[in-house]
């Protein structure tokens, strides 16, 4: 498979382009919530679009009313998401939950898929447990009660918890906080007895819950997949969120770079412009070039991820440290060179630097990938 | 020395009856500053204990003349008020661009009817100062500013806007730099002084990322401004205003390096056991840190002594504004998800992630680190070149 | 598809009959390259016989057009020798910067005659080139150079001097860049072709920090070149040499990437346990060459489809000997002491040390990292001025 | 005490630039032996001008002979050695050799300083036992054997061992290799029975051996301090030579920021001086400011240690791994900013580069000391 869009991969840019140009801009979208302090961080009715354009069920397989797409068209939109920040539950909903809903059973799948694929509910994930991702180790409990399961723990960094609908949670159903196996996954919806959630809203606008479970009672039919057999499943939504936050962050990089060298061309200093100045020149290049390899490194991942290869985890993690460390690059060379007003709240590059924060940090930041990719490697 | 040892033990006592328990504690947030002027209330009532006594000894300035409400301290007493202050964690009385920047100037330049009235003012914390330098087309560049004033006698007639004025809308008064003459462009920019309350002047807060609004633009229309409020001569002002930006870098150099000086790693109040990859880089980070804190030190003795490259300021703030940034990068990262909220309790409303925005100010205020690397480029490596 | 897979099962049978066993292992060192030239000698009778199966089947240059001694293969043909070549390590028969760089200037701007002649000569492996572009005082600035042909009717008499002439003790003809007009910076320049074993040429070689000395100095002192040894017109040199650039960039950029394939902290040979800050910098390396082994496929890929930008290369180059100068960095570092050692045995005669070494010009040769910059700021970002 | 050098030390600074300048130089010491395939790589003649000139015994007791002087003063003349690539066995025979001769026992010292003091003789240092140093861990026996000891073990990196009249090397007397307690440091004679040396030539020129130890006897009076007590000489031995060696990156940065910027002036490209280029200038400009950060941490680590600070410890960390890194900065940089030429033999960037690369190396690479920062740090 050729390392680069297909037509049809190529099409599906167009148009997720134009629509999150026109319909998920900064000012119609991140700084129109944020200004009335949202409760959830985004808007419902952008979300029924992404229902309505097919986005929402992209990767949902078509006999679920899906468009069966892979984590390369996922990116596509992921990408756009991030050149415009615009906020919305497309990671956490369409492309984890959606991914783990893909194994549940079909009643399950009858029981979410379908509010998934309109946009009109949003999903969350319940996977960390401490400030820092390290879902190696669950230590939230799912005991045996009757038919079903009694769940206790605390999750923390529960995007769009607040708003969710539905939140998936790992949980451990035997063995000790470490063990590989023994985890099982939950489809926990929004009312049950037990679940209560304190939001916050982060340094990107965006709201996350810390989550307490309190002896929260399930059916059995709530379980995704294989009783204590979750990590599977689990691996996978990792790799996909992993993979989509990575793909997010190139459109962070690439927004930011882009305002940038626009703004380059524009401001004049000692009566030239500064993008003359052969140093801000070199930077400029420099951080292209890096862009360039993170969009290279997450679209390898993507392929190799939908086509199933053993390579594909080694690579994700590849990509998500790549695309976080070039996003990070990115904005805060997006601030220095717009010197003070960079620091206004009147400019969007400062919104790039925030929400590269955000998502640099969820599903894993680059110092854990790396050690990942230490690990993968066997040293 | 016996004289010194005398001054110490004194300081001791007098800091002992003066200085309040709850003015020996850290400083908390913006509150617990008191920056004087004409509004000014006291939060507390030890911190007016604590000011009052202070005034009285001229220790809100205590290295400037008596006669101008300073302390008249030696370099030596000073630096002993200095230690002995820091030893009980003892707040500053008062904080103030006065103290700091405008202070200086008018040491170096100013009349002696000026020195009396401003400087005294100052130091009894009567008036509160803000600085109008940048303007909105002129950042690095300074000297390409706009604002006029317009020679009328007696007065002069001041129109234009200045940006990043820091809490203009609480100060009393501005030291502002305004072009005099539009023929030459060095030689034609006058250091004036004038009233926040003059007719025509107005201030906009302005929003940073960060989500505070510590600076604020200034707009002058027909703003009059009697021609003995100037410092310096016409159309001299770029003198005073060089020499209080070498002071501004120099004191950023010499006062930042405060929660530097301690190791990252060994500071961080860590959950859970340590990244590996991130252990290591905090290691070289704290290896960068500790390394620079020598630096810190070797600047302030070096500038006490006469010695040292006068541009070393530039390095020096090129260097720790830009450790300071990748310090704050380093907390985000330990603090992983909790460090990302906003406005929640437990952050203290989102100090870690504000303290992390406001440090990328730190390489653009007060001349950016590409500024920085040109005039170490020129002056210390005397490279060639425009 | 068919047909292709036809071809395969073929050149599969054609390499298990005709690649020797010796051929199929790694080149160790510079004597396992045979570079051809009327002074080569084959290392071993395997390497001979390799040479002489391919020549035969115009496998030393698969792609070329048969009538001029190559394979006439497809790119899809083309591709597949190289995979089943690379499936079981198969040698290259023949290196030469006659397959590499005078080749593809020729089959674009040659005559018909000179590309049967010279094509040919260098498919069979007769001639060995050499390069003469640099001068001592044109490095980055290459069209500054001086080295002058002088019109004379049915030649030209050339002086100057080259640098930086890979091999050019061992080449027999040098493909050169000479200026030919005095008043045109870029127009005044032509492409010519001479033997070095013409009255006049002499060489010098340079040792090299790695203590070998791949590159000659090169001087012409009245060496008179035929008029018909010129490749495109005269005084257009540039376009010629402008090509080859591209070519050799792009070239550096998708062969560069050999061994950056692979996970650093995977491949090295450790002894003991791998220092954890060591280990955390390698991870990061390794995320960046992985990222970069990613981008070296993406590049080919859109090169093969006709996509991505013209200046592509440059980034590709720029990146890619960014990332091996790091790498050696860290092979050093993790080999200690050992890896310290300039002519032992257990070094196989200092081989880290002196790849090390040899890794600096990377981001020199071809074009400096600066260079590439610059082009990436200008062609791809359009950034304005000089 | 102020952190810059006082009269004395200047004074000194300048005796040794001057003489550094003059005997030292790269064309009259480091290419001249080297060209020759010196087998010591360092001339004893300018050697014995170190003792004339009193450098050699500088750090030995004035009682001894020496100037009694500290760390401060030796490192001094290592920036010196640094700047002019001087080689000599000054680093290990004065700083290391002469600070662990300084604990030992009169009759040690009666043998071994005069010879130090006049530069007649060469010790050396034998403490790596792998390509890398750790010296936290000793494996190296030394077994009672009569009324001395018995040797036996390997060890590498041996700088000037080939040229040593006295080898200092520690074994361990008793416990396991990684304990703290039962080192003990020998003054071992080069014509020892059972002593064996593999001299290899590096990268700078310098030539260091890879020593055997195969059941070398030596009298109890051999041992340097304490039977088993060995570790807090060893400690002093390691910091002395941490320290000058840093001191002596600092000198080669130095020397090669100075050879960079010079042909920045010279260098003309596109007809402009490279040094207007203003991507080169910055570099330039960060490069400087790292060199002054290295000087200044030295220094203080170098006042630290002479002023017996708890704090010296971690100082000295603090400056090899940084003054290891930013030397490894000025040699990248200046012989990427030098071209082509940069990388022949007839330059001397590339010598800079070389030498960068072995001090670097010796007594624990910035890696190492990086993590000795962290934890003596509590992480």
């Amino acid at each position: 498979m050729a390392l680069y869009h297909d037509d049809d991969q190529a099409m599906l840019a167009d148009s997720a382009s134009q629509f999150m140009a026109e319909e998920g801009s900064i000012a119609k979208q991140l700084r129109h919530w944020r200004d009335r302090e949202c409760k959830d961080g985004f808007g419902h009715a952008l979300w029924k679009q992404f229902g309505e354009m097919g986005f929402a069920g992209m990767m949902v397989a078509e006999d679920d009313g899906g468009l069966g797409m892979g984590n390369v068209e996922a990116g596509i939109v992921l990408e756009e998401i991030g050149r415009n920040l615009t906020p919305s539950p497309f990671l956490t909903s369409s492309v984890m939950a959606g991914t783990a809903l893909g194994h549940a059973s079909a009643d399950l799948k009858e029981r979410w898929m379908p509010g998934l694929v309109s946009g009109e509910q949003v999903y969350a994930v319940a996977l960390d447990e401490g400030p820092k991702h390290r879902p190696e180790s669950i230590a939230t409990r799912a005991e045996r009660s009757g038919n079903g399961f009694r769940l206790s723990g605390t999750k923390d960094f529960v995007v769009h918890g607040a708003s969710a609908d539905m939140i998936i949670v790992a949980a451990r159903t035997s063995g000790s906080d470490s063990d590989e196996n023994g985890v099982t996954l939950f489809a926990v919806p929004r009312d049950s007895g037990g679940m209560s959630q304190d939001a916050v809203r982060l340094v990107d606008s965006s709201v996350a819950t810390h989550l307490k479970l309190d002896g929260v009672e399930l059916d059995g039919d709530a379980v995704i997949g294989e009783v204590d057999g979750g990590r599977e499943v689990l691996n996978r939504m990792l790799q996909a969120g992993r993979v989509g936050a990575a793909a997010e962050s190139v459109g962070v990089a690439r927004g930011a770079m882009d305002l940038t060298v626009d703004y380059l061309k524009q401001r004049k200093q000692f009566g030239r412009l500064i993008g003359e100045f052969q140093a801000l020149q070199h930077r400029a290049a420099h951080l292209y070039s890096e862009v360039e390899i993170a969009r290279a490194a997450v679209l390898k991942a993507q392929q190799l991820l939908d086509a199933g290869s053993e390579q594909a985890d080694l690579m994700v993690s590849v990509a998500k440290a790549k695309a976080g460390r070039t996003a990070g690059l990115a904005v805060r060379e997006g601030v220095q060179m717009h010197g003070g007003i960079g620091m206004t709240d009147e400019y969007d590059i400062g919104l790039y630097m925030k929400r590269d924060r955000a998502l640099s940090e969820f599903m894993g930041d680059a110092y854990y990938h790396a050690g990942r990719v230490a690990q993968l490697s066997g040293y | 020395m016996a004289d010194l040892e005398q001054f110490r033990s004194e300081t001791r006592s007098w800091l002992e009856a003066n200085c309040p328990e709850e003015m020996r504690q850290p400083v908390h947030d913006e509150k617990d500053v008191y920056w004087g002027g004409r509004n000014a209330s006291f939060k507390s009532e030890a911190q007016k204990q604590w000011f009052e006594a202070c005034v009285e000894k001229g220790y809100t300035v205590p290295a400037w003349p008596k006669e101008y409400g300073g302390g008249g301290l030696s370099a030596a007493e000073a630096k002993i008020l200095r230690e002995e202050m820091g030893r009980i964690n003892a707040r500053p009385p008062l904080s103030s661009f006065g103290i700091w920047m405008l202070g200086p100037a008018l040491l170096k330049f100013g009349t002696e009817e000026q020195k009396k009235h401003y400087l005294t003012e100052i130091a009894r914390g009567e008036i509160r100062w803000c600085q109008g330098y940048s303007e909105p087309g002129s950042g690095s560049d300074l000297v390409s500013m706009q604002t006029f004033g317009e020679d009328a006698g007696d007065h002069w007639v001041v129109n234009g806007q200045k940006i990043w004025t820091s809490y203009a809308d609480k100060a009393d008064w501005i030291f502002c730099l305004v072009r005099t003459d539009k023929e030459n462009k060095y030689q034609g920019i006058s250091f004036l002084l004038f009233d926040m309350e003059s007719e025509g002047v107005s201030t906009r807060p302005i929003k940073l990322i960060s989500g505070n609004s510590p600076f604020c633009e200034t707009f002058m229309d027909d703003v009059k401004v009697p021609k003995d409020q100037i410092v310096g001569e016409v159309n001299r002002g770029w003198d005073v205003a060089k020499y209080l930006l070498g002071h501004e870098r120099e004191m950023i150099s010499a006062t930042g390096g405060g929660d530097r000086a301690t190791s990252l790693g060994a500071a961080m109040n860590r959950q859970g056991e340590l990244d590996p990859v991130l252990r290591a880089e905090m290691a070289l980070f704290d290896v960068d840190a500790l390394a620079f804190t020598a630096m810190s030190e070797k600047f302030m003795d070096e500038l006490k002594a006469g010695k040292g490259h006068p541009a070393q300021p530039n390095t020096m703030k090129y260097a720790g504004t830009e450790l300071n940034k990748k310090r704050h990068e380093l907390i985000m990262a330990a603090g992983g998800s909790r460090s990302l909220e906003w406005d929640s309790e437990e952050t203290d409303g989102g100090k870690p992630a504000r303290s992390w925005l406001r440090t990328k100010a730190n390489s653009i205020e007060g001349g950016t680190s590409e500024i920085m690397l040109n005039v170490v480029a020129k002056r210390i490596l005397e490279l060639p070149g425009a």
